[in-house]
């Protein structure tokens, strides 16, 4: 057991914090996510090497591991990084362990940047990502015809293809599915944290199996895995970052002659939040810990990081919004934006409410 | 110790209720039902409604239109309205200004702007908070200047709620520099439309557009347009400030906030029942309802009985209050579940009429 | 509406608190409770007519509410009284809506002092007033014998009958056996908070039927109101007392040159615990204007008291004890006795999670 | 990075394991696991059998009886001896004033009472809170005089957990005064048989009996049983605090309560169904549980890699785990239901064998 990043991923996070300094800033970030569909910023990150830098040599990736995920993602989270990158990688994570050779070819065209890969897993009236999905799916020759409706398909206004989960007679199973095609018809609008989502219908649309029946129950793991992950350690990001803010607002802001900073109440209220940030890092060092475990032990510890992101981050971004008075309402604040993600953080995938749930079926 | 409605105020209950069965628009119950702030239009539709009947200020004296209610049937009446999803009438004029213009000012300015208030013809804003002031609005730097029949009234205001579609705003200007902050603070009712004055939105939190910054800039308001006597601004405003204060603690807000809940919950699926029908929801939703219903006791104990320290009590009655109605509405986030991710703009968009 | 107390009920509140200040100040309380069985004080209580002050006159009572009694046991919450009388109000909610003559003479007998009732509801495996019993009764002529188990009889070493409730082929039914009688075997022990309560086991013990299966449900539905308005009110009284003295204990301590209550975050919180006494006051209010409605709005309210009462009095004194340091843990210091209080409360006839899931099959 | 244990910590593990479960006495660990107070027997008795394998002080340097182990070999002999309900040895000689001997103690200190510490048989107890002082130490009372060989000391202990059995006491005095505070204070070891120590009970809260007031009245205690420096005794008392401030966030203890609780509910029926399974109990219980694995690698990064701002996360350790072992404990109760009202003084009482 050894805790310290290694040299390697020392520089992939210290790249990855210098990179969105710079190209997002918040005042940059403004600008771009008025813009109608994600741009510039993403084909960069595809060009640094995000995709490819926590999959395995073997799938097109750069040879880590989880960790490099999860500190590529607490950097997003860190500068509120709206945008293509967690869907199009819980799209890797749904083929990275397929052995079509459609699956094999998309995860390397993914992670090369050459196709831009989306999910389109969530239905109207579904409560998060372990429900089945209702999209039928028949077999014309040796492709298929899907039909149906799925919802928060994100950058579904700007992805290439989108892989979609659907039942066929031998049972649930993903399909690629090209956005512009026919019998694809997609509406966009924004979610509450400013990112691009879609809704999406098919009617009889032509599609391609990717992982069958038999692979599907683990490739959805491998996705809730890879998707949970990364709102945690985003998350983790997200709460530092909000927190350092609100202390250097505090300091800056006076009142009765005192910087706010020094009263005790607030001073023990930041240190609460604190004490919360840190707890979200240690579940999210289990989560690590857990991501070649078996089925059972790896959904506990993931389910656990997840219910912990949603929770804290509300919660550290609610106070910090509080701890900001009247400004903090402001769409010009960041802290405004922290909270909002905070929020979607919660709803994202399945709310706390929904994994607990999940989790007690799996309690010994 | 009683603790009963009485018979009058059970059928007062019922004469709002037949009333607002009658009169309110549906399209403006519907709107105001999904959580957005409700249009000018509706606002001044609504209050003209109320106007007719004489219930558009039932808390001001009868000899200025005010109903005579007592404290209980006010409580009923604003308890029904926002059951019927009718949008409260704008305080600006009705709860904040006008008792300051039928209180200290002159029969000119009661017989100008009472009657437009009464009818909600002319709607208000606030001319309060400035950038840099913070709470304390003694440090004011909005300054009039007396100029023959007129003030020229120079600032900038802050946090103003409405100002994009207000007609009037009744704001503080300081005429004179006195010994104490709080000194030479005048209270000036100025016209929107002086163009002089700009109106910045300022986007908020929930992307939506309430408050906003206003640019005052060489603004001519009439001396009759200053309230009582120049220089007396401050006690004017702490008057206002005062009847502010109600101890209501949202509890109105919070009931309509919890039945919205509930519809969601009983219409969304949770593993093949309704979500309001799984016990870990429900047991939130039962702490809730016991919170909500013990709040509606903690107002209706401030509107009868002498509460050993009020002052306490009613702070006690505001945090419960707003704690309250924040912990109902993260259970509707939480009913709402994937919902709560997309975004929309128009509150008769399709996606939206799904929840209601 | 009206939410005065009236003159009588002034004059009630302050007797109550004029003798418990009297003969149950803490020092003395510190004896009192030392001894075997609850003795002197009980006697005296009688004597004011605590026991028919809520009663109507037709039921040997004073002709009062439960108002009445919530204004008795506010007092003996704020003086942390244990002993008979909650135990002996439960049993006269019992039979005071019975027609049977033996409920009617002993509703009397017990106003006036002259028997001592408890009640034996509560089993080995009980989880709260509203589990059924399973003490089996059958008919011998006119009487009855019992045999089962009862735990948690409250006064069990010091009462001259119990109210046991027992199922018989007719259905649930409530009786009267008396405490030394034979096949009456006890066992006495304390609780946490220095009551005195029994184990008893009946083996063919004589019993006489007071309410038939008939009326069982209504009267364990008075009982229940009663118990629960009780401990609820208790709570309160309890509550103001500790954050009083807590108060004034911060007041007393200085550190680093200052007394303690001018420290910015002990008023935070001590202002906490003030809003959450006044919101439980709120919830008293409530149950009391439903002590005569139907059943389910009464339950929903009574339900609502002790919910809040539990958790509310558990908090509030478990913050008082935390602010009083390491002197709060020792025997000497009334708060300690405050948080054992607390916390039996909130267990006592059924816990929060007992109520609440209780409370959620009665909401619309 | 890497998050797995290696090979021999596994092996490690299960050593300890076969240990404990070949060695470890029956009815100690019963009595231990019933969360009383362990009684002194079971205490000594239970060490000598860790100081027979070399285990009772693996924390101390090799030379003195330490083992060598890792960090986190230490953390898995904890976590598995707390496990198993073995009792913790007392922290008072083996944590507290051993390290203090064996670091600034004389040679015949040394040899006099580090075997005794070592094994078990003579148990300490320490006095440095007085009456009055708080935690703050420097203000100390307590007076030593030199008087020939000997120092005669004075004063009032309190909060003195175990003095009711305690063979010895190492209690700080004041020797001198010096101009600051902390000087002049010297360290002294006490025997608790001397004819002028008086032990008086504190009862606590829990109904039990582990702290005392200890009343020092003409106790002789010989030069040879100063420790260090006369007057230096502050900085050997800051040494064995520091000593104290350990890591583990009661983590061993939560798991464990966690575990009993989980039984207890396992074995309570609720509307026919074990209360484990009901599902607001075990939403409750899941919360916990991964609070408690969280918990678990807060200590594991604490041990193992160099965290940005040590001190903080320490307390964030203390404060997290201290609430988590309360949120479990509250969780126990709720599980007890009407179980958790009587008292059971004694933990061989039949009533008490019922929830274990």
């Amino acid at each position: 057991m050894d805790l310290h990043l290694n040299e390697e991923q020392k520089l992939l996070k210290e790249s990855a914090a210098r990179f969105l300094r710079d190209q997002y800033a918040f005042d940059r970030r403004k600008l771009l996510i008025a813009d109608d569909a994600p741009s510039g910023v993403w084909s960069k990150l595809v060009d640094l090497g995000w995709l490819g830098a926590w999959l395995p040599e073997e799938a097109g990736g750069l040879g880590g591991s989880a960790v490099e995920f999860a500190i590529l993602m607490e950097e997003a989270g860190r500068h509120l990084y709206v945008g293509p990158y967690l869907s199009a990688s819980i799209a890797s994570a749904l083929l990275r362990n397929a052995d079509s050779r459609g699956a094999r070819e998309r995860l390397a065209a993914s992670a090369e940047g050459e196709r831009h890969l989306t999910v389109a897993h969530l239905e109207p009236g579904s409560r998060g990502m372990m429900d089945s999905p209702t999209v039928r799916g028949i077999a014309v020759g040796s492709s298929y015809r899907l039909t149906g409706r799925k919802r928060l398909v994100y950058s579904g206004c700007f992805a290439d293809e989108t892989i979609v989960s659907a039942v066929t007679p031998d049972g649930p199973s993903f399909f690629a599915v090209p956005m512009g095609g026919t019998g694809v018809a997609t509406r966009h609008y924004r979610t509450v944290d400013n990112d691009w989502v879609s809704d999406v219908e098919f009617d009889l649309a032509e599609a391609e199996l990717l992982v069958g029946a038999p692979g599907y129950a683990s490739a959805l793991d491998d996705a809730i895995y890879v998707a949970l992950l990364g709102v945690g350690a985003e998350a983790i990001g997200l709460c530092e970052a909000v927190l350092t803010q609100t202390k250097d607002y505090l300091a800056d802001r006076k009142q009765f002659g005192r910087s706010l900073i020094e009263f005790q109440a607030l001073q023990h209220r930041i240190s609460d939040l604190f004490v919360e940030t840190e707890t979200l890092r240690w579940s999210l060092l289990d989560a690590l810990s857990q991501s070649s475990s078996a089925r059972t032990l790896r959904a506990r510890s993931i389910f656990g990081l997840k219910i912990q992101a949603g929770s804290i981050a509300t919660m550290v971004a609610g106070q910090c919004l509080h701890l900001h008075g009247g400004m903090g309402m402001t769409d010009e604040m960041p802290v405004s934006h922290y909270y909002r993600r905070a929020r979607m953080i919660e709803a994202q995938f399945g709310n706390t409410d929904y994994f607990t749930a999940a989790y007690t079926t799996l309690m010994d | 110790m009683n603790l009963d409605f009485s018979a009058e105020d059970i059928a007062f209950r019922d004469e709002i209720r037949a009333f607002l069965s009658e009169n309110l628009p549906k399209d403006i119950a519907r709107r105001f039902s999904r959580g957005y702030h409700p249009p000018k239009k509706d606002l001044q539709a609504w209050q003209a409604i109320l106007h007719k009947r004489g219930w558009s200020v039932p808390h001001w004296p009868v000899e200025h239109g005010g109903t005579g209610w007592s404290p209980i049937q006010q409580y009923i009446f604003d308890d029904e309205c926002l059951a019927a999803d009718a949008p409260p009438v704008s305080p600006f004029g009705t709860r904040l200004v006008g008792p300051v213009i039928y209180t200290f000012g002159s029969d000119s300015q009661k017989k100008k702007y009472l009657p437009a208030i009464l009818s909600g013809e002319t709607l208000w804003c606030q001319g309060f908070s400035e950038p840099g002031s913070g709470s304390d609005l003694a440090s004011l730097q909005t300054r009039a200047v007396r100029d023959g029949a007129d003030y020229v009234v120079n600032g900038r205001k802050i946090w103003t709620t409405d100002a994009h579609f207000a007609d009037m705003m009744f704001c503080l200007a300081r005429t004179s520099q006195g010994r104490k902050q709080q000194e030479g603070i005048s209270f000036l009712l100025l016209d929107m439309k002086d163009p002089g004055v700009t109106v910045r939105p300022i986007r908020t939190l929930d992307a939506g557009h309430t408050v906003n910054e206003v640019f005052i800039d060489n603004v001519k308001v009439s001396a009759d347009d200053l309230v009582g006597q120049e220089g007396k601004g401050w006690s004017y405003a702490k008057f206002l400030l005062d009847n502010e204060r109600t101890v209501n603690a949202f509890v109105h807000h919070s009931k309509r906030a919890y039945r919205r809940t509930k519809k969601i919950a009983q219409k969304a699926q949770f593993n093949g029942q309704p979500l309001f029908d799984v016990s870990g929801f429900r047991n939130r939703a039962a702490r809730l309802e016991i919170e909500l219903r013990a709040l509606e006791w903690g107002v209706l104990r401030m509107l009868h009985s002498d509460v050993p320290d009020p002052t306490a009590a009613a702070s006690a009655l505001k945090l419960k209050g707003c704690a309250l109605l924040q912990n109902i509405l993260d259970l509707a986030l939480d009913a709402l579940g994937l919902d709560a991710i997309p975004f929309y703009p128009d509150p008769e968009q399709e996606a939206v009429s799904n929840f209601f």
